[in-house]
């Protein structure tokens, strides 16, 4: 890697994660005003989100008396996660990041955001903070396996750790990819996807009551810019699982080449593809209630079993 | 009556008194029979002697007669005179202890049958009855209660041993033969000894009472 | 570069020796006793860390003859310095290097509790050298007197507190399992023994285990290893001694023995199953020799040996983590941690095996990619052990409780053992950028190789599986020490004790800061341990088999993208290391982008919300209620149960007293123990009767004996 | 070299009497060190001259000598320096330890001279044992040790040792009876077969014709000679006098009893082997020991689990390191008999020592009761060390020597295919270990003071010495509570010299508390000492558990001080000789269990 390359591969990287980071809302106010619509209620603005975070970060914040600098960390933290996984992953071209986008790393990045996440809503002492704490690695724990085996079930297809290798094969071999095994995989990751957002049935994001909550839980302690970042992060994270199942399962449009045209066909199928997801999202919170607590692991374990069959039909069929 | 049937019927004699021991509930008789016993040994012993001419034998039967016919006996009774008892009860009964008996016997038999030897006056039924006698003593010390007993049945196991010695070897090489005749005398008396001890301390020769150590 | 080597390695062993002396000599002084012992032990650590290092990247062999012991079977003391054990020695002394100077701060309270604290010492110095011994005996008889050396040791060890019975009770069970594993090492010996013609040198061993040994007697010695070892690593199902000797030793001896003693058993291991009954090239003859192809003449262990190492790993690795879980005992929680990262570095050694037994062209690259998945974690499991159970420690120096129910607050009284103890808790979380990340993505790479070229469809449903476990582990541990950072470090103290809790000394948090530092550079520069791990890895396989080094920041994984090329090396697969900091520097960035859009920020101190009360401790979650949830998912492993007993005054309105109880129950549960002890007194009772006192009984004894032996004998 | 042969016997046998002379002549109490010297010199000489003789046989060869009495070669040699050796550590322990029973009271001179009497006879007779060429003379030596050693047995003249001693010599002398029976047998055997040469027991002239003995009479003779030297030897299922012997005697003669005694008897069965293997081939003996060697390590297992007095545990363990012995010499091969060979010595050696440091720890603590001694590194640091070094060093762990030696047996038993006999082996002493182990632990950690007793009677097994009766010869007064007396109730020792039986000299720092009522003083004279029948009322309102303080361990005389620290002084030397040979064993030494490996053949 030359100097120059280096350097338009960090601009690239910065644009792409500047990307995420201003769309990221604007998917959060997609979902919660298509809500509104089809439950005939006005509804917030769509841009409401960004008007939140703004809001949030001209505040000055209130800081428990009990916490420690783990609080105060821990948004700076989540943030700098959630966009560095941004830069990993391929959205409409490559990766900015291709050369270490590795699924696990980026798995394992959420990973570090989440701990972080329930160490906070632990550090203040509050029985919220813990309660949704103790939920949120709950639902983390259920999902970890499934998740990891429906990525690796498309990783043993294409052959590669490497999400930006994954899906430029997967894209490039067209209507070839639709394998048993593929449709398994995706069934999979739509019931993950739904965990992964934190989105009802397993929780629910617009309510802070305790029954129901689980990372909202965690972030009550939070307020001013803080609050503002986390919102944020939540945002990106929603964002970043979409688009990695949709580039993973729905791969056209993802394209390799540095040429304008495609890159544009292939940015207006990447926003299609999202807003999709978000329109299911959104329509499947408001048809379903929230699933009991304890009723979770059902769930996770069918995803578990989807990605297990992937893998092994895969294998019997070719 | 050539030596030999003599022999047998001894041996047969011996297989009796032992027997009759088995059965004996009181301990006098029993000693009796013990002395009878060895000194049926005795004469035996110096039957061996005039066939073979092999004088030792003469000298074992003497120290017999002083060792088991004599002094065992006097060691026995002076002491079951000290400790004032003369029956045992509560024995097994004397039909299984028969009965056990001949199972003995039939082993003794069994056992001594395939042997063949080649250099011996023994009648065909020492062999075997010594080997019973020696399997019977041990009996004894294992059904009857008393101390007492458990000497009658040692000094019977000894019998048994001497007359192996006596029909198939013609008696041990001297030297041994008077080690086995010392260590007879000498344990038989400590062996009376701490019968006695036994009785002062415990305040019983029943074997039984001595059970503390277990485990 | 030899010779400076075997000189350091000397020198380490004469400073252990030096530190046992010092112990003893100054046993009236246990200040100066300390100071001195584990200077002593510290030094000898350093060094014998460069000899490992010299002796790596100097991959040749080194022979030591020291003396026999009898000239019968040739047992005697002979030391091999391979690549193998120059790795080993590299953990233990690594080990011993960060953990002697903790212990220096650590022995102190010991003083005050008028122990004898230069046995301790002298026991301490004295591990060292029998571990050391166990990792360079290249003769059966050495490593057996060693290893069992090593086990009384670390017992005496454990028992350092004897006045308590729970240790009483702890170190007998620990050291009579480790004895019944010793049987078993020895009877997996004594089999190779025989093969090698009546000769007890491991030199023999590798001789003689060529084509004239059968498959029967092969497998027997694998599974013989396994069992003896397997008790030793705390692999289940013979791993319950671990959770119980490991937390009542003095936490330097902890951190010793999870960090570092449980791994000579994967050293046995190894040696065992690649070395001494390694896939040697030979002639001809058994049936699992391999005819064509590359590997012609190589006598290949069956494929099943890593399978069953592959099971057992994963059993290990999630009902241990499982234990850890519910655990509220932070030493015993550490301690089942160590099963569960033992059953991780078997997934990788399992794989490994599995690779090694398979003639397949990519198959060495693929053993090496494994087995430095293995070596790697157990380095990193060395580190961060080490550093939690020294974390551990200096919670139980300042607080005098194990209990996470009656911690919390910490962070603001330990700042420094709190921040290292939590680079602890992110390391074997497997986090990025920590050094627990790289081993798991190793070991995930290494299951996915066995997935994608496992030419068994059980290869693959195996491989599945363990992904998915691996997984299920990773997030549990997480928990688990999310669980034991946040109910012990943060929110309010629960306990009094908690309270007037206070940093701990400078030699203790020197040690913790070390081993922090360490997870953190392993983590960034594993390029640079492939780099030198190379010679032990490339053992078996040959030179070149691990080509991938040369990329300084990346590593290799299993290239799925190639089957059948061998060359992992760059590529699809690899994880640029640098990428690893990328959301530090994004942190920065959001710190920029909220003083941006915020400006400078404003901060108010205020009570934490409670509804409205005041926050009490007992109001926060505590590490039970924190795993409720799991332990309520996982509870057709965890058995978990509840008793609540409630007296009333006035039944059923006024409650007097509520009494609540709950609790798991162990699947090897006390009530297999207990079985075990009612079945000895039923032995003991019952057979006793045999010995009841009566001398007419035991004359019938004799007659028996005799009349059996007459009638059937002859 | 001949001179030395007859002069191992001779030192003891004079001075026995001289020893049991001096006790007549009134002497004072300090003046026991003359008997006690006189004691002692001569198995002191022995040992050094036997010794010689050992070191003679290993380098020059076998030797004949007093016309074709005496028969010495390497198993002789062996033998004949673990006597030595064993015997040297009793009679040297014997010092202290008499000292202070006499110091308590527990014997009075008398005693101590017919200890020394006794004792004097019993070393030349093991002596004798082994270096006679006549098998008839073993076995009227091998008898001649049983008699001589009952009275040390029954020493103490208590209840326990009676029977122990009663138990002893009925059952011993019934097995012996059967070893003279397998003798006869031979004797048939030899004058049958081999009429024309003159029939002898010679060892020498057996071994030269063995191969033309009847098989049919050797199996049966060896039959007999098995279950009759193997009850002397304490094989399972004979062992049974064993435990009680070897735990009743005073600790000195317990290490002689365990570490030479038993070994005399061994000497036979392993004589006689060779002449089977010879006579009937290999396979029938090897079985029958492997058989009774496995029997004889099982058999102790449930009863080394839960024992709760010390010195039975130690008694049991040679039961099974006989078993050992016997299947070592069963397995056979090379390595077999080797392991065998050293296995003999290093037992010998072990347990010996072990069983000094019971005598130890029985010394401090008054007790052989295992329940009620703890926190032995507290109270006394040297001896825990030894406790644990002893137990490790018995059990079979390195880096001491029995694990050598067990570690040949077993490696020995791979070598010759017997899988499943070895397997068995190292899961049974896996057993045992942890048993032994926990006992130990039991005893060596804690805290002394941190025992809990229930007060509602003491064990069944209280009895040391020093709680005990005198001897009829004895005195007649009795101190209550005597400072170093853990259990009050049964703290009683002997005085000599005290006035009356109803003057009861109540004495003692912590003399304060409950005091026993006459009635049951008298019970307690006549031997009822612990307790065991406590009243009903005890027994069902199960009195709370008593902390016992026993911080007076450490609170001692002068002189028992001095012979607290002789003791250990004198067991220094063996643990570093289990310690060495754990590690190292000299190629001289090789060589020689080689040599005695090629006897044994």
């Amino acid at each position: 890697m030359g100097f120059f390359e280096g350097l338009a591969r960090i601009g690239f990287a910065i644009i792409q994660i500047g990307f995420v980071l201003a769309l990221a809302p604007l998917v959060q106010g997609f979902i919660k005003t298509l809500k509104a619509r089809r439950q005939f209620r006005l509804g917030p603005a769509l841009w409401q989100p960004y008007y939140d975070i703004l809001k949030y970060f001209s505040r000055g914040e209130v800081v428990s008396e009990h916490t420690s600098w783990i609080s105060r960390v821990t948004p700076y933290l989540v943030f700098g996660c959630m966009a560095a996984a941004a830069g990993l992953l391929p959205l409409f071209t490559q990766a900015p990041l291709a050369f270490a986008a590795d699924l696990i790393f980026f798995v394992y990045l959420f990973g570090l955001a989440r701990v972080f996440t329930v160490l906070a809503g632990l550090d203040s002492g509050s029985a919220f903070g813990g309660m949704g704490s103790s939920r949120e690695m709950m639902v983390a724990v259920l999902v970890e396996p499934g998740l990891m085996l429906v990525l690796f079930a498309a990783a043993l297809r294409a052959g590669s750790t490497n999400l930006s290798d994954i899906i430029t094969r997967f894209s490039s071999s067209g209507f070839n990819t639709f394998t048993p095994s593929h449709l398994l995989g995706a069934a999979g990751i739509a019931i993950l996807v739904v965990a992964e957002t934190g989105r009802l049935p397993v929780d629910n994001p617009d309510t802070h009551l305790e029954l129901t909550m689980i990372h909202e839980g965690m972030l009550l302690e939070y307020s001013g810019r803080s609050l503002a970042l986390m919102l944020w992060a939540t945002n990106i994270k929603q964002l970043l699982i979409i688009s990695l199942a949709v580039n993973l399962f729905v791969p056209w449009g993802v394209t390799a080449s540095l040429e304008p045209v495609p890159i544009l066909v292939g940015l207006l199928f990447y926003l299609l593809k999202v807003l999709g997801v978000a329109a299911a999202l959104g329509l499947v919170e408001m048809l379903r209630p929230k699933v009991r607590l304890f009723k979770l692991p059902v769930f996770m374990l069918s995803a578990f079993i989807l990605a297990f069959l992937a893998v092994i039909a895969d294998n019997v069929v070719r | 009556m050539d030596t030999v049937k003599l022999l047998d019927f001894s041996a047969l004699i011996l297989l009796f008194s032992t027997g009759l021991l088995v059965v004996s509930r009181r301990l006098e008789l029993a000693i009796g029979l013990l002395a009878f016993q060895s000194l049926v040994l005795a004469f035996i012993s110096v039957l061996v002697a005039a066939t073979t001419g092999i004088e030792h034998i003469y000298l074992a039967s003497i120290l017999t007669v002083l060792v088991k016919v004599v002094g065992a006996t006097a060691v026995l009774i002076y002491v079951l005179r000290k400790v004032k008892m003369r029956r045992e009860t509560g024995l097994m009964s004397r039909g299984l202890s028969l009965a056990l008996v001949v199972g003995l016997i039939l082993v003794s038999y069994n056992t001594i049958h395939p042997i063949k030897l080649a250099n011996t006056i023994s009648s065909p039924n020492s062999l075997p009855v010594a080997m019973s006698m020696v399997l019977i003593g041990l009996f004894i010390m294992v059904s009857r209660k008393k101390a007492l007993m458990a000497v009658v049945g040692l000094i019977t196991i000894e019998n048994g041993l001497f007359l192996i010695a006596l029909s198939t070897t013609y008696g041990m090489p001297l030297l041994v033969e008077f080690g086995i005749f010392f260590d007879v005398a000498v344990g038989v008396m400590l062996m009376g000894f701490f019968a006695f001890h036994i009785n002062t301390v415990f305040e019983t020769i029943n074997t039984d009472e001595l059970n503390r150590l277990k485990g | 570069m030899i010779f400076l080597a075997t000189s350091l390695l000397y020198i380490s062993f004469a400073c252990y020796a030096f530190g046992i002396l010092s112990a003893f000599c100054f046993s009236l002084w246990p200040t100066r006793a300390i100071l001195f012992g584990y200077t002593f032990a510290t030094i000898g650590s350093v060094t014998g860390l460069a000899a490992a290092i010299l002796f790596l990247r100097e991959p040749q062999s080194q022979r030591l003859e020291l003396f026999t012991a009898f000239r019968f079977t040739n047992a005697g003391f002979e030391i091999l310095i391979d690549p193998l054990a120059a790795f080993f020695l590299l953990i233990i002394c690594l080990g011993g290097s960060l953990v002697s100077i903790y212990a220096i701060g650590y022995s102190q309270d010991y003083i005050k509790q008028g122990k004898n604290v230069s046995l301790l010492v002298a026991g301490y110095n004295f591990f060292f050298i029998t571990m050391l011994a166990v990792v360079l005996a290249n003769n059966a008889f050495m490593f057996l007197v060693a290893w069992e050396l090593m086990s009384l040791v670390s017992y005496f060890l454990v028992s350092f507190e004897h006045e308590k019975k729970e240790v009483r009770k702890a170190g007998v069970i620990y050291i009579v399992t480790t004895h019944f594993g010793t049987a078993f090492i020895t009877a997996s010996f004594l089999l190779l023994f025989l093969a090698a013609g009546q000769n007890l040198s491991f030199d023999a061993f590798r001789a003689g285990t060529g084509a004239g040994f059968s498959d029967a007697a092969r497998n027997a010695v694998f599974l013989l290893a396994l069992i003896g070892f397997g008790t030793k690593a705390g692999l289940m199902p013979m791993h319950f001694w671990l959770p119980r000797a490991h937390p009542v030793a003095p936490s330097h001896v902890s951190a010793l023995m999870s960090g570092v003693m449980i791994k000579t058993a994967i050293y046995g291991l190894v040696r065992i199953s690649f070395d001494l009954l390694g896939g040697r090239t030979v002639g001809a003859g058994t049936s699992s020799m391999v005819t064509v192809g590359a590997d012609a003449g190589r006598v290949l262990p069956p494929s099943w040996w890593g399978i069953l190492l592959l099971i057992v790993g994963l059993v290990s690795a999630l009902l241990g983590v499982l234990y850890a879980l519910v655990e509220v005992d932070l030493k015993k929680l550490l301690a089942f941690s160590s099963i569960e990262n033992m059953g991780i570095i078997c997934l990788g050694l399992g794989v490994a095996l599995i690779f090694y037994s398979l003639p397949l062209p990519n198959a060495p690259a693929l053993t090496v990619l494994a087995l430095f998945a293995a070596f790697f974690h157990l380095l990193n499991h060395t580190v961060f052990k080490s550093l939690l159970f020294m974390g551990a420690g200096a919670v139980l120096h300042a607080t005098h409780t194990r209990n996470l129910e009656q911690l919390g607050g910490l962070i603001k009284s330990m700042k420094w053992t709190a921040l290292f103890f939590l680079a602890g808790c992110l390391a074997i979380s497997a986090l990025p950028p920590f050094n627990g990340f790289i081993s798991e993505w190793l070991t995930f790479q290494a299951l996915l190789g066995l997935v994608s070229y496992g030419p068994e469809l059980w290869h693959k449903v195996i491989g599945l599986l363990t992904l998915g476990g691996l997984s299920l582990t990773g997030a549990l541990a997480a928990t688990t020490f999310i669980k034991a950072f946040g109910t012990g470090f943060l929110a309010q103290p629960r306990s009094q004790a908690a309270v007037h809790a206070h940093e701990v000394s400078k030699t203790m948090r020197f040690g913790l800061g070390l081993a922090a530092a360490l997870t953190a550079l392993l983590g960034l520069g594993a390029a640079g341990v492939l780099a030198l791990l190379k010679p032990a890895l490339e053992q078996w396989t040959g030179a070149g088999s691990s080509q991938a080094v040369n990329p300084l920041w990346s590593l290799p994984s299993s290239n799925l993208a190639n089957s059948g090329n061998t060359n992992v090396s760059g590529g699809a697969g690899n994880l640029n290391l640098l990428i690893l900091l990328l959301p530090l520097v994004l942190i920065i960035v959001g710190w920029g982008i909220a003083r941006l859009l915020g400006g400078k920020n404003r901060r108010a101190i205020d009570e934490t919300w409670a509804c409205g009360n005041t926050l009490k401790p007992s109001m926060e979650y505590n590490s039970i209620s924190f795993i409720k949830p799991l332990r309520r998912v996982f509870q057709f492993v965890l058995l978990p149960f509840r008793e609540v007993k409630i007296t009333y005054r006035i039944e059923p309105y006024f409650v007097e007293r509520i009494e609540y109880q709950s609790g798991i129950k162990s699947l090897l549960n006390s009530d297999t123990f207990r079985l075990a002890r009612h079945f000895l007194s039923y032995l003991n009772t019952e057979i006793k009767v045999i010995q009841n006192g009566s001398v007419r009984l035991y004359l019938s004894y004799i007659l028996v004996t005799l009349l059996i032996l007459l009638v059937f004998t002859r | 070299m001949p001179a030395f042969l007859y002069l191992t016997l001779l030192p003891c046998l004079p001075l026995a009497f001289v020893a049991l002379g001096l006790s007549r002549l009134h002497l004072r109490a300090r003046q026991s060190t003359v008997i006690i010297l006189a004691g002692t010199i001569g198995p002191v000489v022995a040992t050094v001259m036997a010794l010689v003789s050992a070191f003679n046989v290993f380098t020059a060869g076998p030797v004949v000598a007093g016309e074709g009495i005496f028969y010495l070669d390497a198993l002789s040699a062996l033998m004949l320096a673990v006597i030595a050796l064993v015997s040297l550590l009793a009679v040297t322990y014997s010092i202290p330890y008499l000292n202070r029973e006499m110091a308590h009271g527990v014997i009075t001179i008398s005693k101590l001279g017919w200890y020394y009497f006794w004792l004097n006879l019993l070393i030349p007779a093991m002596y004798a044992t082994v270096i006679v060429n006549s098998l008839g003379i073993t076995w009227v030596l091998v008898e001649a040790t049983t008699l001589v050693s009952a009275p040390l047995v029954g020493f103490y003249g208590r209840k326990e040792s009676l029977e122990a001693t009663w138990k002893y010599i009925i059952i011993a002398m019934v097995g012996i009876s059967f070893a003279l029976l397998g003798i006869l047998l031979t004797y048939v055997a030899s004058l049958n077969n081999l009429p024309e040469s003159g029939a002898s027991l010679d060892w020498t002239f057996l071994l030269k014709n063995a191969a033309s003995l009847d098989p049919a009479l050797m199996k049966l003779a060896f039959i007999f000679i098995l279950v009759g030297y193997g009850t002397k030897t304490g094989l399972a299922p004979m062992h049974t006098w064993l435990p009680d012997a070897h735990s009743q005697s005073p600790s000195p003669i317990s290490a002689l009893l365990s570490g030479a005694l038993l070994n005399c008897a061994l000497y036979g069965i392993l004589r006689f082997n060779s002449l089977t293997k010879s006579a009937v081939g290999p396979e029938f003996s090897s079985g029958l020991l492997i058989i009774f060697g496995l029997l004889s390590i099982a058999f102790v297992i449930p009863f080394m689990i839960k024992q709760i007095d010390l010195k039975r545990l130690l008694a049991y363990s040679s039961v099974e390191h006989m078993g050992i012995i016997v299947l070592a010499v069963g397995i056979g091969g090379e390595l077999g008999y080797f392991a065998a060979a050293l296995h003999i010595f290093n037992h010998a050696i072990a347990k010996a020592f072990m069983f000094c440091v019971a005598g130890e720890v029985t010394e401090r603590y008054h007790t052989r009761d295992i329940r009620q001694i703890r926190g032995i590194v507290h109270s006394a640091p040297l001896l825990g060390t030894f406790l644990f070094a002893g137990t490790l060093a018995v059990t079979g762990t390195p880096p001491f020597n029995v694990f050598v030696s067990e570690f040949l047996v077993i490696t020995g038993a791979f070598a010759s295919h017997n899988y499943w006999a070895a397997g068995l082996a190292l899961a049974l002493l896996g057993v045992i270990f942890a048993s032994m182990l926990y006992h130990c632990v039991a005893m060596a950690f804690g805290r002394a003071n941190e025992l809990i007793l229930p007060s509602d009677g003491a064990s069944t097994v209280p009895v040391h010495p020093a709680m005990s009766l005198p001897d009829s010869s004895g005195a007649s007064g009795f101190n209550l509570a005597a400072p170093h007396m853990p259990v009050q109730v049964a703290s009683v020792s002997a005085l000599s010299g005290g006035s009356s039986n109803e003057e009861l000299a109540l004495s003692g720092p912590d003399a304060s508390g409950t005091w026993l009522d006459r009635a049951a003083f008298r019970r307690a004279r006549t031997g009822l000492l612990t307790l065991d029948k406590p009243s009903l009322a005890a027994r069902q309102t199960r009195p709370p558990k008593r902390r016992l303080a026993v911080e007076h361990i450490k609170t001692k005389s002068k002189s028992e001080q001095t012979n607290n620290r002789v003791a250990l002084l004198i067991l220094v030397l063996p643990v570093l000789t289990l310690l060495v040979l754990g590690l190292w064993v000299p190629s001289f030494v090789q060589d020689w269990a080689n040599q005695v490996g090629a006897v044994l053949r």
